[in-house]
């Protein structure tokens, strides 16, 4: 039973895995302009990566790998979070206008104070 | 006194090791004083000569010292072997490479940034590491290490000036540089993937049994093509002139006396050493890359000879006049006599002299007055007479006039070319020599024959460390020329052997 | 005609090293040079002989060291290489690209990296020394400091790098990895057996065991820092904006 | 099943080192090449080599694509004829 249970879990978060990414490269092609593009492709590594990885460590069963895959998604998480946020900020420094649809007014500008 | 003389017969490795230190704490030393540089260099310069001299009554032609590193036996581990060639390399490496550096010191002062200097003493001490690593080696990958360090120092020591022509040469020299590089690393692989070993001796061994006689076949010609780029032979010269006019006077010393000869050592090693007569027997194509190295080295010969006669750049000339000679040393190595590879290898130590001592003079003339075409040179006879005669007795080694040690290597090439039947290559090569003459003594004419009308006094000799270490090469050659027979039987020797195997 | 040129000679050259490969020894044969030769000897004593679980740093290390340091040599070289062209650049003068750019970078960064480093710096020393039974070794540690301290450089700029590891201070680090093995190799001839041999006579076999263990580990140490510092010498040097410009004419 | 993961992994390879060398765009040139130094560190683990794996991953992929970016930063952006 136990046995069952694992193996459909690992096959669920393979399965949402593939998923973002499939999504990711999906967006990463189609999205319009920089910060779209930037949304799933970010997604793709946190989501897509830490879910295979945590259906690798349940398949794995407890050792010291698993803290070393534990320390790899942690990693992961922290460096595509922060990477997105990096690009897309000197994006918008730098002064790439967002995409808008043709036809409709695009957003004013955000205000933001520069300290 | 006698345990310093033995010490580099117990310990080949020192050969390598002791530059090999100098250069890793130049930059160091460099930081306590900039112009302590200089000493530096020259006492790590003169500490490998003396252990490269030391070492001249152990080698002979039938002994080879050996020394294995980490104490491995050879196919396992790297072993050092120096054979008389390698002795021969490495005596003109140091000696050559110490009036170098003595050449360096004024000019480097003069011509380069401060603060490059401390990395220009450490790149020419890494290159001379580098150089007697090549010649000494026994192990083929340790060959192509070797080589890589020489290649990367000598891209920056062309490119050291900072201006944008240098800049560019070297990068010419990097492109064409690298591919080489990469050639011979390809060339050892399929070489492994058909002997399993590394140990060129061991190869050579392998060779005669092994089942895979195609791909040997096919890493000796990546390995011709790769060690002509290096050699600067005919259709893959195009890099030298460029690099070797525009670097700084002393490397363009360096780079034409020794660094285009790690090509022909190269190519030495992998002809006779590693493959050997005894591989025609197996595969035709050891026969037919022969013969097309030697027509290329005739080419070379005519088509650096022709090109050197319509220059009027002084560097760029004796830069052509390099492409010449690697034609004379590789129709030597290649015409399969005896007494042709005498001629090659002797010709090594003669252009070593001459074109260091060309290259020399003609830093003088840069150093002093900034001249650089061939007809600034009028009156030079007179207002420096040294430098002049220097360049004169050189110009009679480089076209080949006794009693010169150039007249020797080309005697011992043509007589071998004689001796095989080859006379075609002897009326080639006697036109390259004509035309040799012309280049040279245009200069000499200039030098002694033409007479600006008001000598320019402030034009006189240059700083004894510069025009010394020319006197001396010159003074070399003829010394060679006269005395030709210290060499010649110990080099006949290693040509049976060599050809024997 | 050039392109023309340029094709038949990629040709020539491409259909001979096929022709090549085709004859090379298949590569799952068991009975082929290169697994007859040399290989079994490393593979059934490197461990007793070199002294290293992993073969690879044996043969790295100990088989081949004086290759290995010469590979040493050759990024020594590009470092002189990348100096004498470039110079090096000024302590706490030097600006790159984030010191002279109006916009501050994020705090959202900074403190990711801030945190981050030490990480990356203690996983960089792990790499150096468990290079002895795991992957890994000197050079892959060196590229991961060199890595971690170029992220540093980008994010918090040229100027508070210097400061932190001034030129002074990295002068005598980068010939490290050659020191390294020319010591070694020294200490070897000291004890009259060949350059870099690591079992030293005169000790007995638990204390040579010992010693070899600690020579091998000065020696990754060595490649490791000197390497590390290299890179970041290299990048330093390039990623300058007062760098000089390239003189124009002939002096 | 391993045969097949080494296949697409060269075909990857190849497709990413043509695509590299005709990239008229330099940092795209770039950055596609650090994909390159990526597949073949995993060929490598393929191959049973992991510490030439480990220091393409790290100086392939790592310090030599940012030496590259500075360059191209310092130099141009586009390859023009």
């Amino acid at each position: 039973m136990a046995e069952v249970v694992r193996n459909v879990l690992v096959a669920a978060l393979c399965c949402s895995g593939i998923v973002f990414f499939l999504g990711g490269t999906v967006g990463l092609l189609r999205c319009p302009d920089l910060y779209a593009r930037l949304h799933p492709s970010t997604k793709c590594d946190t989501l897509g990566a830490c879910s295979v990885i945590l259906a690798l460590i349940i398949l794995s069963g407890f050792s010291m790998v698993v803290l070393k895959l534990l320390a790899v998604t942690f990693f992961l998480m922290l460096s595509s979070a922060v990477c997105g946020h990096a690009i897309g900020r000197s994006a918008f420094k730098s002064g790439v206008v967002p995409w808008h649809k043709p036809g409709v007014e695009p957003l004013p500008p955000m205000e933001v104070e520069e300290p | 006194m006698s345990w310093a003389l033995g010490v580099a017969a117990d310990h080949p490795v020192l050969l390598v090791a002791v530059p090999l230190l100098f250069a890793a704490l130049c930059p160091i030393w460099a930081m306590w004083k900039r112009s302590a540089c200089f000493p530096w260099a020259m006492a790590g310069m003169s500490v490998t000569a003396f252990l490269a001299w030391s070492l001249i009554g152990d080698v002979s032609p039938r002994r080879a010292l050996t020394y294995n590193l980490s104490g491995w036996r050879p196919p396992w581990g790297i072993q050092i072997r120096i054979d008389y060639v390698g002795l021969l390399m490495v005596c003109i490496i140091t000696a050559v490479g110490l009036l170098i550096v003595l050449y360096s010191w004024r000019y480097v002062e003069h011509d380069l940034k401060p603060e490059r200097v401390p990395y220009y003493y450490t790149l020419l001490l890494l290159i001379m590491t580098a150089m007697i690593g090549f010649s000494v080696t026994g192990d083929l990958f340790n060959m192509f290490v070797m080589m890589e360090i020489f290649s990367i120092t000598s891209y920056a020591l062309v490119a050291i000036s900072g201006m944008k022509e240098a800049v560019r040469a070297a990068f010419k020299y990097l492109l064409m540089g690298a591919t080489s590089s990469l050639t011979v690393l390809l060339a050892i692989a399929f070489l492994y993937s058909a002997t399993g070993s590394l140990n060129m001796l061991d190869i050579s061994l392998q060779l005669k049994s092994t089942s895979y006689v195609q791909v040997a076949a096919v890493a000796l010609i990546l390995f011709v093509v790769g060690f002509s780029v290096k050699a600067a032979l005919f259709p893959v010269h195009v890099w030298l002139p460029d690099a070797h006019s525009i670097a700084p006077s002393p490397v363009s010393a360096l780079l034409s006396a020794l660094v285009i000869k790690m090509g022909i050592i190269g190519l030495f090693r992998v002809f006779f050493t590693v493959y050997g007569p005894g591989f025609a027997a197996r595969s035709g194509t050891w026969n037919g890359v022969i013969d097309v190295v030697s027509w290329l080295a005739v080419a070379s010969i005519l088509v650096g000879a022709a090109l050197a006669i319509i220059q009027r750049d002084f560097k760029v000339m004796i830069a052509y006049s390099s492409i010449v000679h690697i034609g004379y040393i590789l129709l030597g190595l290649t015409v399969l006599s005896g007494n042709g590879t005498v001629g090659g290898l002797f010709d090594i130590l003669a252009h070593a002299m001459g074109k260091g001592c060309f290259f020399m003079v003609a830093g003088i003339m840069i150093y002093k007055g900034n001249r650089r075409q061939i007809h600034e040179l009028r009156g030079v006879g007179r207002t420096m007479p040294v430098t002049a005669w220097a360049f004169t007795i050189a110009a009679l080694s480089i076209v080949g006039i006794p009693p010169t040690a150039g007249f020797m290597a080309k005697f011992y090439i043509l007589w071998g070319c004689i001796q095989r039947g080859k006379y075609h290559f002897v009326v080639l090569a006697l036109i390259g020599s004509l035309l040799t003459a012309v280049y040279c003594f245009r200069v000499v004419y200039y030098m002694f024959f033409t007479g600006a009308r008001r000598p320019d006094a402030r034009l006189d000799e240059g700083p004894v460390t510069m025009y010394a270490p020319a006197a001396l090469l010159a003074a070399g050659t003829v010394f060679f020329g006269i005395f030709a027979n210290l060499l010649i039987p110990s080099l006949t020797a290693a040509a049976r052997l060599v050809l024997a195997r | 005609m050039k392109r023309l040129l340029v094709l038949v000679a990629l040709a020539v050259i491409g259909v001979t090293l096929l022709y090549g490969i085709g004859k090379m020894p298949p590569m799952d044969s068991r009975a082929s040079p290169d697994k007859t030769h040399v290989v079994p000897r490393y593979l059934g004593h490197g461990e007793e002989e070199a002294g290293a679980k992993n073969i690879i740093t044996g043969v790295i290390l100990n088989y081949r060291g004086y290759d290995t340091m010469g590979e040493v040599s050759v990024i020594f070289s590009a470092l002189c290489a990348v100096i004498a062209i470039l110079d090096r650049e000024k302590k706490g003068r030097s600006r790159s690209g984030v010191d002279a750019s109006r916009v501050r970078t994020s705090l959202i960064v900074t403190t990711v990296v801030r945190f981050s480093l030490p990480v990356v710096m203690l996983f960089a020393v792990y790499t150096m020394l468990h290079g002895e039974p795991s992957p890994g070794g000197g050079f892959q540690g060196g590229a991961i400091v060199g890595a971690s301290i170029i992220l540093f450089t980008i994010v918090f700029g040229l100027a508070v790098s210097t400061k932190r590891i001034p030129p002074g201070a990295r002068v005598p680090m980068e010939s490290v990895n050659m020191l390294g093995f020319l010591s070694m190799g020294f200490i070897g001839l000291a004890f009259g057996v060949q350059f870099l041999t690591y079992i030293l006579p005169g000790l007995g076999v638990a204390a040579a065991e010992t010693v070899r263990k600690l020579m091998l580990d000065v020696i990754e140490l060595g490649i490791g820092i000197g390497g590390g510092i290299i890179f970041i010498s290299i990048v330093f040097s390039m990623i300058r904006e007062d760098r000089y410009e390239l003189q124009q004419d002939v002096p | 099943m391993n045969w097949t993961v080494n296949l697409l992994l060269m075909l990857f390879l190849l497709a990413t080192a043509v695509v590299a060398i005709t990239l008229k765009d330099l940092l795209a040139a770039v950055v596609v090449f650090s994909a390159y130094s990526l597949m073949m560190a995993m060929l490598w683990t393929q191959l049973r080599a992991p510490d030439l794996a480990l220091t393409e991953a790290a100086v392939g992929a790592g310090v030599t694509t940012v030496l590259f970016i500075i360059v191209v930063y310092r130099t141009v952006r586009r390859e023009d004829r």
